[in-house]
């Protein structure tokens, strides 16, 4: 076991790719000699060299285009976006290209290309830097959208991804870069726990709560308040977010009754739509009262003074779980009606 | 120091802001269309080995591709495929791009290309098999050393981009070839393929049709300067030539094929010709082109001139003549048939290779429907029938 | 009245529009001389001139970037994108600046940009011809999405998506183009029922189902069906897709205690996604069984041959409407488990 | 035909393929490093009006920017701003174009364009709310005749040449100018907006600073031909000038917006410069930086050569060396103070502008955390508090 950074873990990640296969490349802006804007590539030209760690020209679409090209010729692109907000110049190749060749090539072409994105919000930044695209690649066929929560799923998950022979969109939870833990890296990749699958990371048995990536840690610290309250939060780490894991969802929900899902992104069509969707259809009647989303705003992401309004925090995640335990929540009152309560048609 | 200044150019709708002399002028050309061959010296010592043979087996490979563009229209107005993209007029630009090609380069191209298609072996069949909506991709890429037709325009010239840059850290002596059009130029995409190559110096060669006309916009609004004249500001040497001299176009692929072998770099290539039909099966051209543009272009065939350059060396016999018109009639003949034969695609295709590995949710969706299909006694029955070109939009 | 096709009458909308306000401008590719590929444009350079109806170069992120520089100048850009497809090369340009400058700027720039976007599959197409995109759009917080499904409403809701200040994607459902219908041509705009409302097609009391774009009439082909089956459905057309008339929706399933949305696009987080996932949150304890989806499913969209399997039609939509009924669908059986049936944990 | 090659690139660092002799001598420029005045025919009748008064506004314009840039990075390290992008090095280029403008010319900038913001007569505190996090826009682009500053890469360059199209509409004779970097050239927007421009012949001109650095990256990976060299092939005349010459630069822009007036199109300048900087005040230049760069531009200082100019001239006077020194420390002065006072924005904020019409959706989500927010007695208190630059990346 080593204590790492999230970042430093899937720095030692991608040298442990690297190193397993020469036909491994990582490419993106600044990846270099600079290792990225946050050094999650650190070092890595340095001892591969320029051809397998390769800074690009300034354009996403010609990156992520040119990632397309390398994986017909063999490569297992790893491709860095700097910021999140700086995808959707990309938008088109990904979701025109990279998610379709398989398919559109009948199984003949593999794309093994990873898409590292640095995303969500909470460090300050300026416009751009702090976007939640996930739910466009989770709508998105042929794709796969994975995001860690801590240094050992970093770790590990950026070696599975790059593994995976479909096209994985890796989001990586920025402002927990810094997060330490322990990470086992000498464990064999084929001993890990499969990508595809959510972790519970509490146990409780009053109300399951979802997040993924930054959220994760507020939600954990949201069981642990609640705990004092003597309310039992079930935490999952849904570490996949395309396809959603919902057999492991489900048992929660079935067991509790009631669901909170978080994530920073908008709500409107956001991940957590699909999610009380698909666990509306597998437990309606085991639900003890409609599902609760706690999420961003449908507005741009704000300036950063403005970011703790739109970022669920502590205080907003307790009051979802209040409303999902039928106690009205402030906010909650004028949309949802309690349980049982007659309204007028 | 300030560059001399470009005609303005709103409304126009001219297929070009340079002359149709200004721009014949500028062509390197091997071959006039009265069929005399012109001696040029840069072009001439790399299709030096080409005798009248040869040049025949290019002719042939043209009278093919231009009999098999029309069996193309004629599936279509008989129901057999939902749309064919015509390639009519540019026979010399395709083939004699193609078939500079070794088998281990690999090509990425547009929708229009069947001339390629053939020249890299692919049955015509396979490619009708795309048209008729059977499948999205009508052979192996691997066997054929070909992508799938591409039909997000300009796409395709950062994949060439890229794998050449694989072809470069492999240390192989291949190269990749981008086909697109001269309304593709104007994207995005174009130019970053552009910019990629020429900074990480890929053995690729971006060959550009410019016939004339993107649907209906002409030439002249994407661009009113030669196509051919933006790659040198990226740093890629860049070839007009007559797109429609089969001998010119093999010539200056071979120049940038060599380049790229070389270790030169990439290569840009603006073949002018000319698209004498519609888009496709259901565009209109009358809405929007002068008649006379495409008299004026009749008489610069890609096919008469090899004929008449044949018949001056005295190869184009009536035996040559016979050979050529029985290998269009097989070829035909075989893709008709095939193309009738294609049968449907089973209903469960749906679901197969959106992933290469198993996808819990896919899964999911893939057995209801089989369990939703098992109602049905005839499993082809569910959904309404199926309404090709219903609507007639000209894509 | 008039009788009109879909297209004609977004073309008469847009020659109303054009003659209305001189800062009013078509652009597009292949919208001039040709009218567009469906000539849904026919005749309208010719009447108001190549600089009110402008044939675009072949770049989509151009054409909405510049679109975008028109709108501060004061300009009112109606954008065509030649199919569904091809509006990805322009998603950075929508997402990241047509949606955000009002916000940006404080307010001080609006840009009333309308996006028209021929959308949707049944036609027999090549590859990216069929697409259905409108759930990334929905996602976008500052847009609107729209889409009409009878000539009628095309004529209204063009004009009121020109006519408004922020940026709308008007979705037009291309394979119902050459659908007729009548369209009253003399009522002022002013008179219209709002862009933002749905409405109710077919009143009914068993089953509420949603629909939008294409499959409005499908939906109202399944009602009548089942009509004849003593099934009373409750066919509601969404018309704006964001936002949602949740009000009008809440009301109809607040009445009938069931649901089906069906769309073409993909189901999972699709829109779909979103309108269970609110109805639910509205309606709990009106519900008596657990909302249906109807949708296309996680694939690209497939090849002309493949494509009536791909999309929800009558069968589908009743099998849907089946299942909500808690009359076990064939398709149903193994997710979502009967009303009050024993689930073992 | 065939154009030159160009050498390879593929993992060189070097911040140019051009070596810096060659390219020093391939600039447009009036003033020389040591503030000798250089006579150049083209340039000079468009700014013979300057006497040594206006070339001194110029220099305070540059001495203040260069003060303000200053206490940006002071500001940033104080706390009081999240992050600074510092323009030091570039203030000939940014001063010398925007003092050609007229007020009615409409600028679209990327986000280091402060002193264009300085010179658009904005008060630098109103952009500083912008890098303190309060807003994503300091200033109404009405008033100031310039969009909020540009985070996205080149999507600028679209928008001006949008606005520029309408302004051709309107029959103005206005012009629209994009800013942006070396590095943004390879953007796909960036080359659509050439094509866009050139095809429609838009009043806009193309000012790009060469700073020579995309953040770590040399302007070598981007282009490996001098930027300027690009626009021509679109059909739009360039120029490239000494952009640490404020004179030529000032020069150059009259040149193209006189054009941009006239009907002549678009025209691109391509200002070679440095940025002595970091990227920005997260960024480190250590790690990819050799500073024996630095110091070579050092001696080619924007501001060094104006006062050597004026000195010569006798007009670089106490009395001016003291205004110049008084107005530098009244703007450092006043911005550092309305900076800190910046107030906060009101959380509902949140909520306002994103649609200019009521939206039922997202109204439903303002009272709904207004009333929320009431829960609490100090409506500050929800949240984490904001941890500015927690992470460290070089944004
Ligand atoms: C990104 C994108 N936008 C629009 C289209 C629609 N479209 C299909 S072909 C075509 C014209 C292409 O012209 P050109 O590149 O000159 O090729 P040609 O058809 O002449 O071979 C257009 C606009 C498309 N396929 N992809
Ligand atoms: C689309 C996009 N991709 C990446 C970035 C991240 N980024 C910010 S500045 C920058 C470098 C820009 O270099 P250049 O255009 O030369 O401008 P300079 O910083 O030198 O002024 C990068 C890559 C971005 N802002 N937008
Ligand atoms: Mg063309
Ligand atoms: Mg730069």
């Amino acid at each position: 076991m080593t204590v790492m950074t999230l970042a430093g873990a899937i720095n030692a990640g991608l040298r442990a790719a690297l190193a397993a296969d020469p036909k491994t490349l990582l490419m993106g802006e600044d990846i270099g000699a600079l290792g990225g804007v946050y050094r999650v590539t650190d070092g890595l030209q340095a001892e591969f060299g320029p051809r397998r760690v390769v800074d690009t020209p300034l354009a996403e679409s010609g990156i992520l285009g040119t990632a397309v090209g390398l994986g017909y010729r063999g490569y297992r692109p790893v491709v860095e976006i700097q910021f999140d907000g700086f995808i959707y110049p990309a938008f088109d190749q990904i979701v025109s290209q990279v998610s379709r060749t398989h398919a559109r090539t009948r199984g003949a072409v593999t794309l093994p290309i990873t898409i590292r994105v640095p995303f969500g919000g909470g460090i300050g930044s300026a416009e751009h830097h702090s976007e939640s695209p996930e739910a466009y690649f989770a709508h998105t066929p042929g794709l796969r959208v994975i995001s860690p929560s801590t240094p050992q799923d970093a770790f590990t998950m950026i070696q599975q991804a790059i593994a995976c022979p479909d096209p994985v969109l890796f989001f990586e939870p920025k402002r927990r870069y810094h997060v330490k833990g322990e990470v086992d890296v000498e464990r064999p990749l084929a001993d890990a726990a499969p990508m595809g699958g959510a972790h519970v990371v509490v146990a409780g048995s009053d109300v399951t709560l979802l997040a993924y990536g930054p959220l994760v840690a507020t939600a954990t610290d949201a069981a642990t308040a609640a705990r004092a309250e003597g309310i039992s939060i079930e935490v999952i780490d849904l570490r996949s977010l395309a396809p959603l894991d919902l057999d492991t969802l489900a048992a929660s929900v079935q067991k509790t009754g009631r669901l909170v899902v978080t994530h920073e992104a908008p709500g409107f069509g956001g991940l957590g739509a699909e999610i009380v969707a698909s666990l509306t259809e597998r437990c309606f009647d085991y639900l003890e009262h409609a599902p609760v989303r706690v999420t961003g705003f449908g507005v741009p992401y704000p300036p950063a003074k403005l970011e703790r309004h739109y970022l669920p925090d502590l205080d907003r995640i307790l009051d979802g779980v209040d409303r999902a335990l039928g106690r009205l929540g402030a906010a909650a009152a004028p949309t949802v009606p309690a349980r049982g309560a007659e309204v007028a048609q | 120091m300030l560059q001399t200044q470009t005609p303005a150019h709103f409304a126009g709708r001219e297929s070009s802001t340079q002359t149709d002399a200004t721009e014949q002028a500028s062509l390197a050309r091997m071959l006039a269309p009265s069929g005399e061959r012109l001696p040029n010296a840069e072009l001439d010592p790399w299709v030096a080995e080409l005798d009248a043979a040869a040049i025949g087996a290019l002719y042939q490979d043209m009278a093919i591709i231009r009999r098999l563009d029309a069996e193309g229209t004629a599936l279509q107005r008989q129901g057999q495929i939902a749309l064919w993209p015509p390639l009519l007029g540019q026979e010399a630009a395709q083939i004699g791009s193609a078939r500079a090609l070794r088998s281990d380069d690999f090509v990425f191209s547009s929708y229009r290309e069947m001339g390629v298609v053939w020249a890299r072996g692919v049955r015509p069949s396979q490619l009708n098999r795309v048209w008729r909506g059977v499948t999205a991709s009508g052979w192996d890429p691997y066997e054929a050393h070909m992508a799938p037709l591409q039909v997000i325009i300009g796409a395709q010239t950062l994949h060439a981009t890229g794998y050449a840059l694989g072809i470069q850290n492999d240390g192989a002596d291949a190269a990749a070839v981008a086909y697109f059009g001269d309304g593709a130029t104007s994207q995005g995409d174009v130019n970053e393929a552009m910019v990629f190559a020429a900074s990480f110096q890929t053995p690729v060669v971006f060959f550009c049709q410019n016939n004339h006309w993107a649907i209906s916009e002409p030439v002249g609004l994407q661009a009113n300067r030669p196509i051919a004249d933006r790659a040198p500001g990226f740093g890629i040497p860049s070839m007009r030539v007559d797109g429609n001299d089969v001998l010119a176009v093999l010539a200056a692929t071979r120049i940038a094929l060599d380049r790229a072998r070389t270790g030169g770099g990439p290569s840009f290539i603006e073949a002018v010709t000319y698209r004498m039909g519609p888009h496709t099966t259901a565009d209109d051209p009358r809405k929007y082109r002068d008649p006379a543009e495409l008299e004026l272009w009749a008489g610069r065939d890609p096919l008469a001139r090899v004929e008449a350059f044949l018949r001056n060396q005295g190869a184009f016999t009536a035996q040559f003549e016979q050979q050529v018109a029985e290998a269009t009639d097989a070829a035909a003949a075989e893709v008709r048939a095939e193309t009738i034969a294609i049968p449907d695609p089973d209903p469960m295709e749906l679901f197969d290779h959106v992933y290469a590995e198993p996808h819990t949710g896919l899964a999911r969706e893939r057995s209801d429907y089989l369990r939703y299909l098992s109602q049905f006694e005839d499993p082809a029955a569910p959904g309404q029938p199926q309404q090709a070109g219903q609507t007639g939009g000209a894509r």
